[in-house]
């Protein structure tokens, strides 16, 4: 165990505990709370849609926020995104249409296709296999000499999988251009971090693969940004992977079909939303003069808005036509699946007993 | 004693009721403990048996199934989740090339008496990689055996059986019964058979064989052709490795019809094999075509369209009646 | 030009064929750089391509797939190696939930045009886990495409249609066979379809279906037959996933009798579902029923007794033999 | 990075290079020598057993004698053994009959089969599989309360494989009664170590899981002795797991299919030979006066008459039945099975056209 302690700028209450570096601008910060704020509000509507039955099972986002926009505006537009599914904080900020979040999560897959995702992954929902692709996205980038970088995300859960191990290990011997970022949010469903693991902390893996690791407070989105575009330029500069290991909270349940009650100590969660990240930089905004209550209420009735907007959006939606469950199989179709595909039109036209046309739980 | 149950709860109830008898089982997976696993099966089994044996592991589906063998080599018991089948790849290595071999490799002197459960199939508007049915992978590995109940009462005795079975039997859940249908059953320890088909309904005109949640839409399916007086025999696979022919052949040879309906794609899945043994044993038998009712070569799609995926009643009914009007 | 050949060299040739004329073309995998891989199937690659297009990675399967995956969503071409398919396992996960799924995922937005090559099927007295043939579960698996060459020229077809492929394909080499037959190759950069069975040998009498090393058996068997007069038609499958049943359906429209030869075990295997095709739609053409020479529905033994496992040309003999005695 | 600095009692030459543990009794090191002899030897036949094709591929166990035979003598009778492929001279130790093991490279099933195997496993292939066996059966003796240790090898190229490391991580966190002992032999077939990670020392795989991890001179048997000892005594007393990288060279081929001058400088192997565990512990035996010329010759023929021996009664061995391709499958034979089986055996006495009797290559 080698001693490294989170990095911090900003202490639960706003107040630095260090200088601040000058990425920092003003409006860096201002930029920052907006989509901290905008990813909130989506978060709220995205788990309303989902108890009134418009949306599918949901991962909340909350606490991830310092995370996940600090990191997407870290970022360049040509980097890669290799997500979980717990950042649409990150996805948001990386300019994608919230009702194409959406889409996602109400079961259509055209919530993957986005244009504005342009090279990014989808989310992967079997833990950990994103890490490895992440890798091979940075491979790319390494064998064609571009300046470009992957950055992916896990959970403290996923880290005790094999596959992220296997990743650290081949991005450290290869030198890939890639960020690992672990959102260590203490939980993965019922199982607390220290079940996951005996390392002293998360990031000790990385020094196993050779990689240079860093624990970072996750819930100050400045400590966040000074980590990640630190580790994008290492990346950039050919001096390989960086793992960061973030510390926050699952503010949330696991997602909506989760009852965090029946594991989780409410006292917990009550410390754990005095460190909680938008209070954090809204209270640093105010005490520099960048914020009142009033930017604050224009703010929120503006995000309202796009978030309402964007939900309407996607609720008036069509569903996909039967035939995309075949026409984007291959890149050319087989004729082998014709058959089924003309079979699965006119059942859908003619309409089984069972089918209820976009019903979601 | 009696219990008014679910499929779900069935299975809850087979496991506490084992456990007591038999101090060497353990079970483990993620989220099993505390939580009493995500759709509740493993529910108060951390409180009654602690934490030594019903254990939350790390988030490893390899670690998982790689430990299970290891304790199973012992002569202990484990029980292992995973929590959907979805994430049983991992897995695969540590089933296929050891659980399923250690016995045969060391020519008994070791054995692996270990059961993975993971809840199957699609239905209940899951996520992606929440609702796959990729039974056909683990019913062509030698030296598994591969248990699928449809009732709340075969959830309990197959279970039972899986459990005191010497092999590693996996043995999945169809989740989107696992709440639709109650049975009063007898908490009675006796357990049902692995490896032989449940005639659920005789009929003189036609065999229908599925499994696992199918069972329901071919019930349903059965009854309503009733009506139209055609006289379904319903067969449950139940054991989808080893297959019970002989029962599925000698309904066939009865009816000279067969339907055979599953969830999983029709390429390489289960029903291939069946129709397959039907077809070189009972050629003459056969009064018409083999017809299969099943998933589409494609990918389980989001769950929005979903239900255009998933086989149903009016399938089977328009199969049945295709067959039966073949001369 | 013209090279006078095996099965090992052709996969080479077309390897190193193929990345002389595209760039985005690089291998990967355990050994195959300096050492040109286990077989030496990647002899050479190494001193021609560098080591940026030919990586010696990490010794881990599942990263192999993974990282192929990520390569290949850039739009590179990568094509990795599993050395032995008994390890393909572990990459298991990344082929079923990634490689089959990124495109249809996300609507085309992102593809993984990449090749897994790996050894594959018995008869070579290796070590155990080095004999497998498990084709029948990525043939299960909707999005991919499983390709097996059965001579030198088909492997050179085919592994450049492999590479050219914009979708994910499983290119698996029956190592049995790779130094066994010698073939004049002209390397003229000429795909073969994939999707495409090959009909070996006309024939009117009855219809052999198999692939890989399983076609040598079956051509000496129809050579031995032709003796006896028996006229058979030699179908070799060469693309598991997606199967071409209209050749093998139409061959056996005009033979009547089928006999399916296969290496993998009985249960589940690529056998089951070409029957049950045939049978559901030619049932009325059948004169006899279909026959199945395959491997048993046990473990592949240790290889003192592996000659015990493997179907041979004397099964298929008597098999065929069988089916034209049946009236 | 850590630093932790190979352990060592002996030097190449076989000076002691610090004070010996007292358990290095005369006897003790008398013991670990016949054993290291044994293996050896039973190497050279069969190789030589391979090369006239009464063998198998057969994997060399040169260069591994001073991890495997310490090891095995430090274990007791009712430790389990989770070995790889590479493990012969800790089988051989552990007591399992020469023949025996010569079977399994002869490819026939009763070679796992040993009643002298006890409950240890059989030779796990599939890389790193078998880490995970270990914590299984430590598991269970953590559960049943056992003073018991689970002790499994795996190479340097195993290392990079995730079951490994999720195998760590496990017996980190539950504390598992098991030892890790990495033969890091510089080799994984044609890679060398430098591109199967970036960890400074694979030992600091274990400090990323929280276990305590050292690096062992792999070829001194000494050292090996100590560390495995301290790690066994560790799990017996409830304090877990402990990680050993043994540095040590492979001085073989990969196996008898591989040949390692297409990869490997041959300056490199010199150099090892000059280091290899046997001469070392003899020239220490030799200067401690427990050694001389003429014991090293009686103890070569005691042992080449035992090697010869075994490889008589292994090569005299008739071949399993043909049905015991069934017989053990499972534990009742399905019926399912009877038909193939009863064809198997007609087919075995008619003999197909392939067919040759206990063919191998
Ligand atoms: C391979 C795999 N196994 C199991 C699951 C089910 N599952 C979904 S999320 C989760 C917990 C993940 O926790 P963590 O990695 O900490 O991420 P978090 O959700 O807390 O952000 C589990 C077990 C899965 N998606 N994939
Ligand atoms: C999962 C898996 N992948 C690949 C192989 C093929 N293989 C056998 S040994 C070996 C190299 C192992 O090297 P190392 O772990 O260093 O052990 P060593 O043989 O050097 O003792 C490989 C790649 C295998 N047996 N299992
Ligand atoms: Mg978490
Ligand atoms: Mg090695």
């Amino acid at each position: 165990m080698t001693s490294i302690h989170p990095l911090q700028y900003l202490d639960p209450e706003g107040n630095k505990t260090q200088d601040l570096p000058n990425t920092c601008t003003s409006d860096w910060l201002l930029r920052c709370y907006h989509f901290m704020v905008l990813s909130r509000q989506f978060d709220t509507k995205a788990i309303a849609l989902q108890r009134t039955g418009q949306l599918g099972t949901y991962a909340s986002l909350l606490g991830s926020e310092a995370i996940d926009v600090p990191t997407a505006l870290a970022m360049q537009k040509n980097d890669v995104l290799v997500p979980y599914y717990r950042n649409h904080a990150c996805q948001i900020t990386r300019g994608v249409p919230l009702e194409e979040v959406l889409l996602y999560w109400g079961g259509d897959e055209r919530g993957n296709a986005a244009e504005k995702m342009q090279q990014d992954f989808p989310n992967a929902v079997p833990i950990a296999t994103q890490s490895l692709h992440a890798c091979g996205v940075a491979s790319a980038f390494k064998i064609r000499n571009q300046k470009r970088a992957a950055v992916t995300l896990i959970g403290d859960g996923g880290t005790s999988k094999g596959d992220f191990m296997e990743a650290l290990n081949v991005a450290g011997v290869w030198q890939l251009p890639v960020v690992f970022i672990i959102n260590n949010n203490q939980w993965a469903i019922s199982v607390p971090r220290h079940i996951q693991s005996a390392a002293a902390q998360l990031a000790d893996k990385g020094l196993a693969a050779g990689i240079p690791s860093m624990q970072v407070d996750g819930n100050d989105p400045i400590a966040m940004q000074q980590a990640v575009q630190q580790a994008l330029n290492r990346a950039y500069e050919g001096k390989g992977a960086t793992l960061i290991e973030a510390i926050s909270y699952r503010l949330s349940d696991h997602t909506t079909a989760d009852d965090a009650t029946r594991y989780r100590p409410s006292d917990e969660l009550k410390v754990a939303w005095e460190k909680e990240p938008l209070k954090r930089l809204r209270n640093y905004l105010v005490s520099q003069q960048l914020w009142d209550e009033s930017k604050e209420q224009a703010l929120h009735e503006k995000i309202s808005t796009l978030v309402q907007t964007a939900a309407d959006k996607y609720v008036a939606m069509p569903p996909q036509p039967v035939s995309s469950m075949f026409d984007y199989l291959y890149f050319e179709p087989t004729e082998q699946l014709q058959e089924q595909r003309d079979w699965a039109e006119v059942r859908a036209m003619t309409g089984g007993s069972h089918y209820q046309e976009g019903e979601s739980s | 004693m009696k219990h008014n149950v679910c499929l779900l709860e069935a299975v809850n109830l087979a496991l506490a009721s084992e456990m007591r008898r038999d101090e060497e089982i353990i079970t483990l997976g993620e989220d099993i403990g505390v939580n009493g696993g995500v759709f509740r099966a493993t529910d108060n089994l951390r409180d009654e048996f602690g934490v030594k044996r019903v254990m939350d592991t790390p988030l490893a589906e390899t670690m998982i199934a790689g430990l299970s063998i290891g304790m199973a080599s012992q002569g202990l018991k484990p029980i292992a989740e995973i929590q959907f089948m979805g994430f049983i790849f991992p897995a695969l290595e540590q089933i296929i090339c050891h659980a399923a071999r250690i016995r045969n490799r060391t020519r008994g002197r070791l054995s692996c008496p270990l059961v993975i459960r993971a809840p199957f199939g699609g239905g209940i508007h899951a996520p992606e990689h929440h609702s796959e049915s990729t039974e056909a992978l683990l019913a062509h590995i030698p030296g598994l055996k591969v248990v699928i109940p449809s009732s709340p009462a075969r959830a309990y005795g197959l279970l039972l059986a899986a459990i005191r079975d010497p092999d590693p039997v996996i043995f999945l859940e169809p989740k989107r019964i696992y709440r639709s249908q109650q049975q009063e059953i007898d908490d009675n320890a006796i357990a049902l058979p692995i490896g032989r088909c449940f005639t659920l309904k005789e009929g003189s005109d036609i065999t229908l064989v599925s499994w696992g949640a199918m069972i329901s839409e071919t019930l349903a399916a059965a009854e309503a052709l009733a009506d139209s007086n055609i006289k379904c025999e319903v067969i449950d696979v139940a054991s989808v490795n080893p297959l019970d022919m002989e029962t599925i052949l000698s309904s066939v040879k009865k009816t000279g019809r067969l339907v055979i309906i599953h969830e999983a794609a029709r390429s390489g899945g289960v029903g291939a094999d069946i129709s397959a043994s039907v077809a070189e044993n009972a050629l003459l038998d056969l009064q018409a075509p083999i017809a299969r009712v099943t998933g589409y070569d494609t990918i389980m799609p989001y769950f929005r369209l979903e239900n255009h995926y998933l086989p149903n009643s009016q399938d089977i009914i328009d199969a049945v009646t295709q067959t039966m009007e073949f001369v």
